[in-house]
């Protein structure tokens, strides 16, 4: 197991937003985490990734206990994640970007640079090099924000929510890319609201509701577990999980 | 990015116009005009690593300047120390005083305006206790520094109002050219490496920044350090030629302002904007003094209300600072020479 | 007294009590001054550093208009406080709000530029002297027996508790006051509600230069005015502004008296020159420890 | 550049130096704007009047300029420079700004405008840098306020002051005091010093008084520094009734200086006396006008005019009419112009090496200070005394030393 998260548990002024919650993830994998807005997905990410302290609970990743430590030594470590609101450094060009990523591991600022560029290829975003951040389209900003997190040259990639407000086609392609970086060797955590992806992608997928884990299991094993419906249905979400299983079937 | 040599050659083209400023300027009036220039520019370089590059907005760097000039010139008074070994305590001293203010503020995660208002309050502090430990600071006397008036000795002492005529006319000017040099040649520097680059991603979003890896606090500690070092050289040059520092002189507002002045004219975060920016706002406030002089007749106050409205309305025409006014002007040029092409 | 080889000096109850009172006095000015500064951030989120001189501006109106029509300073308020929200208002419509683009780097210095061309032009057309306006009533008033409180005074404590009192029933009583705290709170809802934000921007700003005015006309038989006088009081507003919490008026209030306090006992016993030192302290604790000072809600 | 600075060699290096950095240039002609009919009289000597007229010293900034225009115009009328032919003074303006640093670099503006001798800068901080700075063309420079002792003295022979330092006024401050004291019956003997610690002036007026006070049988209760500027003096205030101190000695500038006598007032603190020493109120025309119930009785020992000469009665009329308040500052800056115009009638030139020559030797007695004809020792004039004034109904009389005095002290009051 590349990471394995034991019991975690957040407060926030009363309210739990996650309770003893347990994940692991093996080397290699495409994991998903998945469930209703407000279920504890990103509170979980952001403890595992060290932008939270947590309530309880331990996070080990390769081997290391790296609770309550600092994000930026979690992602030297090779644990790096990405924001559901994108982040980008909106006045430098997408080369420096991905350069402040990939000097986590390069001292040298021509190598830094050089190293964006072929991430950025690997994205597909290598025709927009020296555009400022803050003028990309939500597409392009969300393949920015990934490629970044790439450029730290990750051993685990925590991805929230990369495909939302993205159209069909956009997704098919981050889909694509996606896989890519899994053959590359990096494993993959990931938030996703669009089942299709999940579906598509997950080795297996974890769900959340209400700061509680509720199951575990391939996609389509969850999927089919009715505490899983209940809890998509509870939020009157049961019409969008069809058409997205539906949907995902089709691929 | 159109060449790197092209963008070298500007860079020699421009200190060799700088050192060579003595031979085509013979006014001791302009060459004092191009040293006060100047010292600002060094001054707002200080102010623009850790404000322009690294977005942390501080009121109070009269903390840096004063604190380098309050040793420059109390070793020099009390111990006897050479001006040349008292300068390394100097900026060591500003070093200091930025590890400390940063420490806290950085520490307690401050930002924005508070961080400035922190800032604003250090200066202050420091401002009362400048003046109120009198055994260690002189309090409100200042400190005076004997005159040398010995040529032979101009050198040792680091004094050269009575040095020989070339000393006497150019010596504080390369003084400060160097000051000036060496922290525009560090910015260059820092700009174009690892921690520039980071000092960068953390003012543009610091959660992002410290998601990929940089340590935050100890990028803006190491901010912190390079622009206290800086402004604090000011205050070398400033005493060792006034040859006098007092609490206000060092600690009150004029310094902060003057230093925030400067990069936020022309240019944050760029290399020559502060440079730029110090000589707009010089020029600026000399030409419109002369101006109202010479049609009106000397009347205080006239000159500074003109500055102030052209000041305005420059930030409301180039909010990105003049060197963002230049860069936009000449990518509209350059575009329009495509198109024709 | 001796405490860890520094010098305390001792003093009579009378001495430390009538410290304590004219501290609550000093407060009020403070309070008086710091109310339009906590306004203005609390919506605009401006460090208004032109604050000082719109006080000295106000000063010197309630000066010209005692020195040539002979009306008292209180009176004068009649005339000035809504000269100065006009003013106010246009300075930030058509100055603050055209020329800054929101950035706050850029406001700062606009409101330095602005501040500049104000202290010049008073400069110019009033010339550096100090102006006082003499008020027969300056040294009646009552004896409090440990110090005397004079009318000024008492005035200028009854007009901060007014004014506060005022400026909160405004906020939440009135149309303008709710619209205010809706754009201060939440300023692109208010936008997509179809309040026009930058006339409430305007209005606030105008508000602050009122309160500033108001400030003024208490402030205005006890000090003197020059070009300068601004300067006296930014520092502490603002550190007033911060311990009240940046747009609680509650906080300026309490913040003002807290201060003037604080001071008056510091500047007693550790000197009237090391105890400013106090001001600074605090200052700096509130902002490590408690940035959204007493009465603040976090952002 | 050349310390000569003869007319046609100042052209030539004007013109030089227009080759050399043109910009700006056109509107190089700093200041003379003001005396348009005096700037185009061929052979004027030019003066440099340089003063923090913005910023926060621009009062007393403002009040000095005003004083020096005054002499020159006054000059002018009478024939100006009668050893030059009658040439007319033209005064170079320059604002220091209240910094030191562009003090300094006035001074390279006024040298390239061809000045014979600079009058300035207020200040001691300021006085520092522009007598240094005019030090390096031997331009001659007279102090006009400026009372650190440290200005003079340390070896700059262009450098002049013609009023009194630091070191004679608390020593005629003291003196008066004794003298006072003693004409009452010695009823005086606790003494507070209230001063103000931000610059030199106040920080260095403290030590000097405790020194010279306590071997003459004073003792000094209490020091009280308090910073520039200063919103509240009751804690003083009430410092001062607790302690109950026989004489209370302040020391600071004018807007304190009201707030502080203003306090004492409404705080009903009395003492025998109250003698500041460099007071910035106490023998102010504006604060006895607008405020006589705090200034009542108020002594102190400051620059002053000889109550003797008709002249400085008849300036003072002149300025009151002029709707200005005839300060301290006016009358030295005054006083400074016209020794540098005397010192050019010595010279017989406006070569700036014989004007320093002059000014060295100078004998001047034709002014309406209480100096007696000058005496020039290391560049300070050492006949240069302050008077110790009292505030009597609405005039300001002279107290001592006896030889000038028009009134007896009214004390204890």
């Amino acid at each position: 197991m590349i990471l394995e998260v034991r019991s975690m548990s957040k407060t926030f002024g009363g309210l739990k937003a996650v309770s003893r919650a347990s994940l692991s993830v093996g080397e290699g994998e495409i994991v998903s985490l998945i469930g209703p807005n407000g279920a504890g997905k990103t509170t979980l990410f952001a403890m595992i990734s060290g932008f939270l302290k947590a309530d309880e609970g331990s996070v080990a990743f390769a081997g290391v206990n790296v609770t309550g430590w600092r994000p930026h030594k979690v992602c030297r470590l090779g644990l790096v994640r990405t924001f559901q609101v994108v982040q980008p450094f909106p006045n430098l060009s997408v080369a420096q970007n991905i350069a402040v990523g990939a000097h986590t591991r390069l001292r040298s600022r021509a190598g830094a640079l050089e190293k964006a560029g072929e991430v950025a290829h690997a994205v597909g975003m290598g025709d927009r090099l020296d555009m400022p951040a803050g003028s990309l389209t939500v597409a392009g900003r969300k393949r920015l924000e990934l490629a970044r997190a790439l450029a730290t040259e990750p051993r685990l990639l925590l991805l929230d929510e990369v495909m939302a407000g993205l159209n069909a086609t956009e997704i098919d392609e981050i889909i694509g890319v996606i896989r890519d970086i899994r053959q590359s060797g990096v494993t993959i955590l990931l938030i996703e609201h669009v089942m299709r992806a999940v579906m598509n992608l997950s080795d297996r997928t974890y769900v959340i509701n209400n700061g509680v884990m509720i199951a575990e299991g391939t996609p389509n094993e969850v999927t089919q577990k009715p505490e899983v419906i209940e809890a998509y249905l509870g939020h009157g979400a049961s019409e969008r999980l069809e058409a997205m299983g539906a949907g995902g079937g089709h691929a | 990015m159109n060449g790197f040599a092209k963008s070298h050659l500007g860079w020699l083209l421009l200190a060799a116009a700088l050192l060579a400023v003595p031979v085509f300027v013979k006014s001791g009036r302009w060459i004092e005009f191009i040293e006060l220039t100047l010292f600002v520019a060094v001054l707002g370089q200080g102010w623009n690593i850790l404000g322009g590059y690294g977005g942390q907005y501080s009121f109070g760097h009269a903390l840096f300047f004063g604190t380098g000039a309050y040793i420059q010139a109390l070793l020099q008074f009390k111990y006897g120390v050479s001006p040349w070994i008292a300068m390394w305590f100097a900026v060591s001293g500003g070093v200091l005083v930025g590890l400390f203010v940063g420490y806290l503020s950085f520490r307690y995660g401050l930002r924005g305006s508070y961080f400035a208002l922190i800032t604003l309050a250090f200066a202050e502090a420091f401002h009362v206790v400048a003046r109120s430990f009198i055994s260690i600071t002189e309090g409100g006397r200042g400190v005076q520094l004997a005159l040398n008036r010995d040529p032979d000795q101009a050198i040792a002492l680091f004094q050269f109002t009575f040095a020989d005529p070339f000393l006497k006319s150019y010596g504080y000017y390369y003084v400060i050219l160097a000051l000036l040099m060496i922290a525009y040649g560090a910015t260059w520097w820092m700009e174009r490496s690892r921690f520039g680059a980071q000092l960068v991603a953390l003012r543009e979003n610091e959660d992002a920044a410290e998601a990929l890896g940089i340590n935050t606090f100890r990028t803006k500690m190491a901010a912190i350090c390079m622009s206290a070092a800086i402004t604090s050289s000011s205050g070398i040059y400033y005493v060792q030629k006034f040859l006098f520092v007092d609490p206000a002189i060092a600690y009150g507002p004029t310094k902060s302002v003057e230093a925030l002045f400067a990069p936020i004219i022309g240019g944050l975060g760029t290399v020559l904007g502060p440079l730029v920016g110090s000589v707009f706002i010089h020029g600026l406030s000399e030409v419109t003094r002369e101006a109202i002089d010479a049609v009106w007749g000397a009347r205080p106050g006239v000159d500074l209300i003109l500055f102030g409205i052209i000041l305005v309305l420059v930030l409301g025409f180039a909010p990105k600072g003049l060197v963002g006014l230049a860069e936009a002007a000449w990518r509209r040029v350059a575009r329009g020479g495509k198109a024709q092409r | 007294m001796d405490i860890l080889g520094l010098q305390i000096p001792l003093y009579s109850w009378e001495t430390v009590l009538g410290s304590a009172i004219s501290g609550v006095f000093l407060g009020s000015i403070y309070a008086l001054v710091a109310l339009g500064l906590t306004l203005i951030y609390g919506v605009l989120h401006i460090i208004n550093f032109a604050h000082g001189a719109l006080l000295m501006l106000a000063m010197y109106a309630v000066f010209f208009v005692w020195h040539f029509w002979g009306i008292d300073p209180y009176a004068a308020m009649l005339i000035v406080v809504p000269g100065a929200f006009a003013f106010g208002y246009a300075l930030q419509r058509y100055v603050i709000g055209k020329t800054s683009h929101g950035r706050d780097e850029i406001i700062l210095l606009v409101t330095l530029g602005i501040a500049i061309v104000i202290e010049n032009a008073a400069l110019f057309f009033f010339s550096a002297d100090e102006r006082s306006v003499q008020v027969p009533y300056d040294l009646d008033g009552i004896d409090l027996g440990v110090t005397f409180a004079v009318y000024p005074e008492l005035f200028a404590l009854g007009g901060s508790l007014a004014v506060t009192l005022g400026l909160w029933l405004f906020m939440t009583r009135t149309d303008t006051g709710r619209a205010i705290r809706g754009v201060a709170k939440e300023r692109q809802g208010a936008r997509l509600v179809g309040i026009n934000v930058d006339h409430v921007f305007a209005i606030t700003f105008g508000l602050g230069t009122a309160l500033v005015a108001v400030a003024a006309s208490l402030l205005a038989p006890t000090y003197t005015v020059h070009p300068q006088t601004g300067y006296l009081f930014v520092l502490i507003a603002f550190t007033v502004v911060v311990l009240g919490g940046m747009g609680s008026f509650v906080g300026a209030l309490a913040g003002g008296f807290i201060i003037g306090i604080t001071e008056q006992l510091g500047r007693l016993y550790l000197g009237e020159s090391l105890g400013l030192i106090t001001i600074s302290a605090i200052f700096i604790m509130i902002l490590l420890f408690r940035p959204t000072g007493l009465f603040g809600h976090k952002t | 550049m050349s310390n000569d600075t003869k007319a046609t060699r100042y052209k030539l290096n004007r013109r030089g130096f227009v080759k050399g950095a043109a910009a700006g240039s056109a509107v190089a002609v700093a200041g003379i704007a003001g005396f348009p009919h005096i700037a185009r009289a061929q052979a004027a000597v030019k003066l440099g009047v340089l003063h923090p007229v913005t910023g926060f010293l621009q009062f007393s900034g403002g009040q000095c300029r005003y004083g020096a225009l005054m002499a020159i115009e006054e000059i002018n009328a009478s024939g100006g420079i009668k050893a030059l032919g009658g040439a007319k003074l033209e005064p170079v303006l320059g604002d220091a700004q209240s910094k030191a640093e562009i003090g300094a670099a006035e001074v390279e503006k006024l040298n390239e405008a061809g000045v014979a001798a600079i009058v300035g800068a207020f200040s001691s901080g300021i006085s520092l840098a522009t007598t240094q700075a005019a030090a390096k063309y031997g331009i001659p420079h007279a102090v006009d306020v400026g009372v650190n002792d440290k200005i003079v003295g340390r070896g700059l022979e262009n450098t002049f002051r013609f009023g009194p330092g630091f070191g004679v006024i608390t020593k005629r401050g003291v003196e008066g005091l004794i003298e006072i004291n003693k004409a009452a019956g010695n009823p005086a003997k606790r003494i507070v010093i209230v001063h103000e610690n931000t610059t030199p002036f106040g920080s260095y007026m403290a030590g000097l008084m405790k020194k010279g006070l306590e071997p003459a049988g004073f003792e000094v209760v209490e020091t009280l520094p308090h910073p520039t500027p200063n919103k509240d003096f009751r804690n003083i205030a009430l410092k001062i009734k607790e302690i109950k101190p026989d004489v209370i000695i302040p020391s600071h500038y004018y807007n304190e200086g009201v707030l502080f006598l203003r306090t004492l007032q409404r705080q009903r603190v009395s003492a025998k006396g109250i003698y500041s020493v460099l007071g910035g109120a106490s023998s102010q025309y504006r604060f006895v006008n607008e405020f006589p119930d705090a200034a009542r009785n108020v002594m102190d020992c400051n620059h002053w005019f000889d109550p003797g000469k008709p002249a400085a009665l008849g300036q003072r009329k002149k300025v009151e009419a002029a709707g200005k308040s005839y300060s301290y500052e006016v009358f030295l800056a005054y006083t400074a112009v016209k020794w540098i115009a005397d010192s050019m009638e010595r010279a017989g030139s406006a070569d700036r090496a014989r004007i320093i020559e002059a000014m060295a030797s100078s004998t001047w007695s034709g002014h309406f200070m209480p100096y007696g004809a000058t005496r020039i020792v290391k560049g300070q004039n050492t006949g240069a005394q302050p008077l110790v004034m009292q505030v009597q109904g609405s005039e300001i009389e002279v107290i001592a030393p006896s030889g000038y005095a028009t009134r007896k002290a009214v004390f204890p009051s």
